[in-house]
């Protein structure tokens, strides 16, 4: 009976400290020009935005260097006096790339919130969003599949894996000799981000006549040699590749080594500048492209600039990633547009900041994300375009832009 | 060796106060019957007594005046006291040679390991010839002799010798009788542990019995050769064959054992065994160890399978059936080494035995219908009622607590919670004090005269059979060598033989 | 043919670092009965300290001191943690390994972070032709070090004393120290042998053709684990010989995805547990293992 | 009498729980709750019956599936039960294999049956969605439903999903733990453990060995479902790789750190190794040791690692009997 009593009198006291805060909108206060509606997540003077990253799964590395870009980000604006007069507070939760601990993190943070500002992994996305959607947020999505879509709530920073490809298959074909009839490889990872991909290079290797050699792969295959070998057999003419970098050194590495001298066009969390430390560097350097919507770091563009100088400034030791830090960066604009919009518009609750998200029609991230966004259609990726990169030692992040971003007239007939 | 006190896990006190001095150069026997605590001395002695859950509790062990580590195996073997363990245990996926090289890795040194190889060849030529024959594949015998021999690579000052006439033929045991004496001649102090009484006097100087975790008798090996107590002690020849048990009313069937051999590999643990138990009589099957009575237990409740002969119980072929299916027939079992729940309370070890009389199963117990306590309240009273004829209180405690005697009633209580036509009985009483086993005895025979089954007991203690068996089967070497009533069996001359050895 | 050629062989190469770590399993398992969980973390500890080294103090120095590192990592497991349970079941000590390696592999990924380390082979991404098959160098050196290892493994196990002592321990441990063996000392030199062979596969698997030391590479320990069921948890042979199988099915699984495509794809992870419970139906104590015996 | 009044406290404070505690509070103790049912039926298995495995979360799975299959073409109720069986079944099918294999063995085969799972949920996208997932139609009772579309308010809390769902977690938990309680003291419950101690002791008493191994699996790999269905209820949406080897791994973890064979225990261990992530992610903020996320040093979800790993060898090492001894200080046992 002791314990029983001890027990209520701890569970009573856990209760008056957090009892259930109401989440009501309030109504807009003040007067004249000041006057801003307001509900969850924002106050007079901060703006609260939720951060659900990986940051001790299997891509917390990807995880830790979004959440520097996008510090980043927020403390130079904030440094610049915020958004119509509001500091950006970010709350940062682990996911673990695990969908249960993100479901119980965005628990936590939906109540103070405003919004995502990014979240890693559709996996993850998928098992948000019914609350996602209920809560009206907006959500930033950090990895580039067309699954997601349509969603009203989500936004993606450019174009999504499977256009990447259909411009990836349209450059081997127009640059590299690969014409009709021809047998391209393409190794991508089980999951969202391999078999989206896969989705439009089979589109685009329809519409052109081609043959596409499969070959799935888990992040936990590291060594390629069986893969290389069934390609080499197939004869392809290029490879697609569509995993992580560690696959990437020992495909390009083994692919040189059975002497399969073709060209791999990669999407953009195919590559990392770290790949250029691995053995498979010379491989890499002779015939590794990356298709991303994402600017190649080499990009001499304004918003790439600024954010390489404001990197290098607050890191000094780090290595600026493009699907990394710069996605994050990039993600924090779209937010930031969106944020400054609604505030414009005086309605800085959930719903408001979710239609001046949907209002953005040409949003221009200075070149951080290929040619400019458009948020109106929920149906298709906002971005259309895509930088060409090839590995390049020399260059900034690795990567050396092959030309302006562009589009494949293919993508045109490419529905999601 | 002074005062040695040992326990084990703090409940079970299986030494208590055993005083023993071995002369340099001579050779002590320590007689005395299962569980008598020979082996634990031979633990205690020899530092491997944490590795069974054991503790010293007091007394000193002393080696030439200097205190031996208590549970320093490796270190007490290289200062010269080494043991060559019971049932030989040698290496069998070694070869022979690679056997006695890893007994030569306590010696002190090359010279002595070279001069102790040399010797070892000398003892025993038929190692040399097997010398890269797996030790697995040799015969009992040799592996006694690779496992003497193998102990003889450290260069020992005092060697133990737990129990190594157990399971051989007679010839060979008086080859390693010889061979004792030889390494003896050599100035080797030597402790011998056996229940080969006649074997073990032949060879020692002096000698002692342990009784229950004390010395009982001690004396020159001539003395207590020629001694009464030690007579009595392993014949049971004084008592009374009148106390024999009388038949009791049953409904049990007879048990007809024909011809039963058991094979493990090449060996043969019984060999064309027959005998049968009449219903309602205290059958008792007995013999030294390693002669087959256990094996003889495990073919009966279907554990082993018999290599040829038949066990039938009534009109049930018991051979072909499963443990569990010979079960429902009403044949109960005890173990010898206790088999019981250690987590789980005395109660519910019991309930165990009530499994083939009840019938609630996972829906019926998972959610308590009323059928299902009915049920329980039932057998529970039942249990309860079999618990207090064997004077078991402390139900609900758990049986890991329990002192080694009360668990050993509890395995017998388990058994007649089964209701059974047919109890199989494996050394009820091995490791008790007289008191308990004579308690143990009255449980038992009272047990049959209320209940009304068959028993076939299974033992070593001749005095505790004698008391109360109709009849007896002699086992030795899984050979049956005599069957009657305890009075005929206890003249037969095989018996003393295998008992006493020749000599008797 | 020719694929199958090639994709046999180079499944042969991988399966022999396979063996190396899973021998590493045995050798445990065979002194101290111990099922050790972590082997992928001290696997991944002997890459990172190799990979951290060699820029400054060469790569053979750093390979000496990777080996030396896992292998102190794992006689540390046993004397300081296992040592003080060792008669706990199989299945406690099995779990406090787990939690071990949580501990050490957390610590490890944390330090790595987005890193993808060089492990700084001199070889590189050399290619060596055997035969008219082309195979990374790595994987050639991978295979002749296996071999070196395994055989003399195999002779010091047969001949040295060291071996039988160890072979005596494995078989009745009280018994052994009887003899004199001492147990302890046997229970370490199993650890450190067992680090020390983690090391080296985790040396092998990192170089090319895998792209380095990630803090996921402990995860490829966990691949061993099959080998070593198949071979039987006692049986040094049979970790070699499942090692080796393993390595074949998962290469042939990813070169044959096409044709095996209506298995599903993405196989090369599957394969090897779908090969052991096929073994264990058969031979539920692996192929060489030691059949556990009922006692009553 | 006061053991009545003890509980009726506990049952009136743990059904106020919703109308005071936030989401994120119902959200832990609901994946608790699934946790807890599925650590009972491993606990049977592995403490009671004494079979290892490592293959719990695949029968979780199979539950969870299964229900989000089901639920869509049945009503939730019969599509929970069914699910249920569903498990049962999976697990009575591997019984071959739990048969003939022992030990060790058993535990790493059982391994096998993780990996072969994430292959099939992973391709099978007819029934799982693939990689996708499938959204995890709500439950309702008797038209009663699990959502907030009634706009159900009590005392001026919105009752959504979780809140509803957290009165059927505590009806299925307090189910789950009468029924395992009663089952460890019953015939088959004897059964089982004295198959754990001696297989030879059961088959003499009587015990069909391998009838019971099987019994066991099957039992067992029910808890497990219904703890799967109770998580996908809880998730929404489930997806392949929520079901690996990690979540067996942690099951293992909590019936060993709870006191293996301890149905409590187990249910402790559960909720200890369920909510001590999420809660230190919670708290991290206004712990002063940690690393803000994202700043390098020691972040809350490293930390939560390094403490779960702690945490087990530190169990094993000075709590033997596990959480559950902790509780109930017992003689020792030989």
């Amino acid at each position: 009976m002791r314990r029983v009593g001890l027990l209520a009198v701890v569970l009573a006291f856990t209760v008056t400290a957090c009892g259930k805060g109401g989440a009501e909108e309030e109504p807009a206060k003040g007067s004249g020009e000041q006057a801003v509606k307001t509900g969850p997540g924002a106050s007079a003077d901060t703006i609260t935005l939720g951060y659900l990253p990986d940051l001790s799964g299997v891509f917390a590395p990807n995880g830790k260097s979004q959440m520097e870009g996008a510090n980043l980000y927020w403390d130079a604006k904030n440094k610049a006096g915020g958004i119509c007069g509001r500091q950006i507070e970010v709350k940062v939760q682990d996911t673990g790339y695990d969908p249960q601990k993100a479901v119980a993190a965005y628990q936590q943070l939906s109540g103070d919130v405003i919004g995502l500002g990014l979240v890693l992994g559709s996996s993850i996305v998928n098992a948000l969003l019914p609350n996602v959607q209920q809560d009206q947020m907006f959500l930033n999505f950090a990895g580039w599949t067309s699954d997601i879509l349509p969603s009203e709530n989500v936004a993606i920073a450019g174009t999504t894996y499977d256009i990447e490809a259909i411009n990836a298959v349209d450059f081997l074909m127009k640059e590299h000799g690969v014409a009709s009839g021809d047998t391209i490889g393409h190794l991508y990872f089980e999951g969202d981000y391999g078999e989206n991909a896969l989705k439009g290079s089979k589109f685009a290797a329809e519409k052109h006549g081609l043959e596409i050699l499969e070959q799935k792969i888990t992040p936990a295959d590291q060594d390629m040699t069986g893969q290389v070998s069934a390609f080499k057999k197939a004869g392809v003419k290029a490879i697609l590749f569509s995993a992580a970098p560690p696959q990437a050194a020992s495909l390009a590495g083994l692919a040189a080594s059975q002497k399969l001298d073709v060209p791999i066009v990669a999407n953009g969390p195919g590559w990392t500048p770290q790949l250029l430390t691995t053995p498979a560097a010379d491989a890499m350097e002779a015939n590794y492209f990356v298709v991303s919507s994402m600017a190649p770091l080499s990009v001499q563009s304004e918003g790439v600039t600024k954010f390489l100088s404001e990197y290098q400034a607050k890191y000094p030791k780090g290595t600026p990633s493009s699907n990394g830090s710069l996605y994050a960066y990039a993600g924090a604009q779209i937010a930031d547009a969106a944020l400054t919009k609604a505030c414009e518009n005086k309605d800085l609750t959930r719903k408001g900041v979710l239609d001046a998200l949907h209002s953005l029609t040409a949003l221009d991230t200075g070149g951080t994300v290929a040619g400019t966004l458009d948020f109106s259609d929920p149906a298709s990726p906002p971005g259309s375009l895509v930088y060409i990169a090839k590995v390049s030692k020399d260059a900034p992040g690795g990567l050396e832009a092959l030309g302006e971003p562009a589009q494949a007239a293919d993508a045109e007939g490419y529905s999601f | 060796m002074h005062d040695l006190r040992v326990s084990y896990a703090g409940a079970v006190k299986a030494l208590r106060g055993v005083s023993l001095s071995v002369p340099e150069g001579s050779v002590v026997a320590v007689l005395g019957n299962n569980g008598a605590g020979k082996s634990t001395l031979l633990r205690a002695l020899s530092g491997t007594l944490p590795a069974s859950g054991g503790a010293i509790t007091g007394g000193t062990i002393e080696l030439r005046g200097k205190a031996l580590p208590r549970d320093d195996a490796a270190s007490i073997a290289r200062s010269g006291l080494v043991q060559v363990p019971e049932g030989r245990r040698v290496f069998a996926n070694l070869t022979v040679e690679e056997n006695l090289r890893a007994g030569g890795l306590a010696a002190p040194d090359r010279a002595k390991r070279a001069e102790a190889r040399a010797w070892v060849d000398e003892l025993f030529p038929i190692l040399r010839e097997r010398a890269t024959q797996r030790a697995g594949l040799l015969s009992g015998g040799e592996q006694q002799m690779l496992a003497i021999g193998r102990a003889l690579m450290a260069s020992p000052q005092v060697l133990l010798l737990d129990e190594p006439s157990l399971g051989l033929a007679p010839k060979i045991v008086e080859r390693v009788g010889e061979v004792i004496r030889e390494i003896n001649a050599r100035g080797v102090t030597v402790v011998l542990v056996e229940q080969n009484a006649a074997m073990a006097l032949a060879v020692a100087d002096h000698a002692v019995v342990l009784e229950v975790g004390e010395v009982a008798l001690r004396g020159t090996a001539e003395e207590l050769a020629e001694s009464e107590a030690v007579r009595e002690r392993y014949l049971g020849v004084s008592t009374q064959a009148a106390a024999t048990g009388t038949r009791v009313e049953s409904s049990a069937q007879p048990l007809a054992v024909e011809a039963l051999s058991v094979r493990f590999g090449g060996l043969a643990a019984l060999s064309d065994v027959s005998f049968t138990v009449e219903p309602g009589s205290l059958h008792a099957l007995i013999g030294p160890n390693g002669a087959g009575k256990s094996t003889c237990l495990n073919v009966l409740s279907g554990v082993y399978a018999a290599s040829a002969g038949s066990v039938r119980y009534g009109s049930h072929e018991l051979t072909r059936l499963r443990p569990h299916r010979i079960a429902a027939l009403g044949v109960a079992r005890t173990f010898q080494n206790i088999a019981l729940s250690p987590r789980v309370s005395v109660l519910d070890n019991l309930l165990v035995a009530r499994h083939r009389l009840m019938r609630s199963g996972f829906l019926a117990d998972g959610l308590k219908l009323p059928r299902a306590r009915r049920e329980r309240a039932e057998h529970e009273a039942r249990v309860r009622e079999i618990a207090e004829l064997l004077g078991l209180t402390e139900l609900e405690r758990p049986v890991g607590t329990l002192s080694y005697g009360t668990r050993k009633r509890v395995e017998l209580a388990r058994a007649l919670c089964a209701e059974p036509e047919l109890l199989l009985l494996d050394e009820p009483v091995a490791g008790m004090v007289r008191d308990e086993s004579a308690a143990m005895a009255d449980a038992i025979s009272r047990a049959r005269a209320e209940l009304g089954i068959s028993v076939l007991l299974v033992e070593h203690d001749m005095t505790f059979v004698m008391g109360m068996a109709d009849r007896v089967t002699v086992l030795d070497f899984g050979k049956r060598i005599a069957d009657g009533t305890p009075a005929t069996v206890q003249r037969d001359p095989d018996v003393l033989k295998a008992y006493l050895g020749a000599a008797a | 043919m020719n694929q199958f050629v090639t994709l046999f062989v180079g499944g042969l190469f991988l399966g022999a670092i396979y063996s190396l770590v899973a021998l590493g399993f045995v050798t445990v398992f065979k002194a101290t009965h111990v099922i050790n969980f972590a082997q992928g973390s001290v696997l991944l500890l002997g890459a990172y300290v190799i990979a951290r080294a060699h820029e400054s103090v060469g790569f053979a120095l750093a390979v000496a001191l990777g080996v030396l590192a896992a292998a102190v990592a794992s006689v540390l497991i046993d004397a300081v943690l296992i040592r003080r349970i060792r008669r706990a079941d199989l299945g406690t000590l099995a779990i406090l390994t787990l939690g071990v390696d949580i501990l050490l592999a957390t610590e490890l990924s944390r330090r790595i972070g987005t890193d993808v380390l060089n492990i700084g082979a001199p070889w590189g991404s050399d290619v060596t032709e055997v035969a008219g098959i082309r195979v990374a160098t790595s994987r050639v050196l991978a295979g002749g070090v296996a071999a070196v290892l395994v055989a003399g493994f195999w002779l010091a196990f047969k001949f040295t004393d060291f071996g039988i002592a160890m072979r005596s321990a494995a078989e009745d441990g009280e018994v052994a120290s009887l003899m004199g063996i001492r147990l302890n000392r046997v229970a370490a030199t199993a650890w450190a042998l067992a680090g020390a062979l983690a090391a080296i596969g985790g040396l092998f698997l990192t170089s090319f053709p895998a792209a380095g030391v990630t803090g996921s590479v402990g995860l490829l320990a966990l691949a061993t684990i099959p080998a070593v069921v198949l071979g039987g948890f006692d049986s040094p042979g049979g970790a070699v010989l499942g090692g080796l199988i393993i390595g074949v099915v998962s290469v042939l699984t990813a070169g044959y995805q096409e044709e095996l495509s209506f298995l599903g794809r993405g196989l090369g992870g599957v394969a090897p547990f779908a090969v052991m419970l096929l073994v264990l139906l058969v031979r539920p104590s692996g192929l060489f293992g030691t059949r556990e015996v009922t006692r009553v | 009498m006061s053991r009545w009044l003890g509980a009726a406290v506990v049952v009136v404070l743990l059904a106020a729980v919703p109308i005071w505690f936030e989401a994120f509070w119902l959200q832990t103790g609901l994946f608790a709750m699934a946790a807890i049912i599925a650590a009972i039926g491993l606990s049977i298995l592995v403490g009671i019956a004494g079979q290892l495995s490592l293959a719990h979360a695949f029968f979780v799975a199979i539950g969870a599936y299964g229900y989000a299959y089901l639920a869509d073409r049945i009503p939730p109720l019969l599509a929970l039960v069914a699910a249920v069986l569903l498990a049962g079944v999976a697990g009575a099918l591997f019984s071959p294999i739990a048969g003939r294999v022992r030990g060790i063995y058993l535990g790493l085969a059982s391994l096998g049956l993780v990996f072969l799972g994430q292959h099939i949920f992973q391709n099978a996208t007819g029934i799982t969605g693939g990689y996708r997932g499938v959204a995890v139609p709500p439950f309702s009772l008797f038209g009663f439903e699990f959502t907030g579309a009634d706009g159900l308010v009590v005392l001026g809390v919105p009752y959504g999903p979780l809140e509803k769902l957290w009165y059927l977690g505590l009806v299925l938990v307090a189910l789950s733990l009468w029924y395992g309680h009663n089952l460890v003291r019953s015939r088959p419950g004897r059964a089982l453990a004295t198959v754990r101690d001696s297989e030879v002791a059961a088959a003499t008493n009587g015990i069909d060995v391998v009838r019971y191994k099987a019994a066991a699996f099957t039992v067992s790999s029910m808890y497990a479902g219904l703890g799967g269905v109770l998580m996908a209820l809880a998730f929404g949406r489930i997806v392949p790789e929520s079901f690996g080897l990690l979540l067996s791994i942690d099951f293992l973890v909590m019936v060993v750190i709870g006191g293996a064979g301890s149905v409590g225990g187990a249910a402790a261990g559960a909720v200890f190794v369920t909510a001590l992530p999420l809660i230190l992610n919670h708290y991290s903020g206004s712990l002063p040791l940690l690393a803000e996320p994202g700043s390098g040093g020691v972040g809350a979800a490293e930390f939560s690692r390094l403490l779960y790993g702690a945490a087990i060898v530190a169990v094993l090492l000075f709590a033997r009997d596990g959480l559950a001894g902790l509780v109930h200080r017992k003689e020792r046992v030989v």
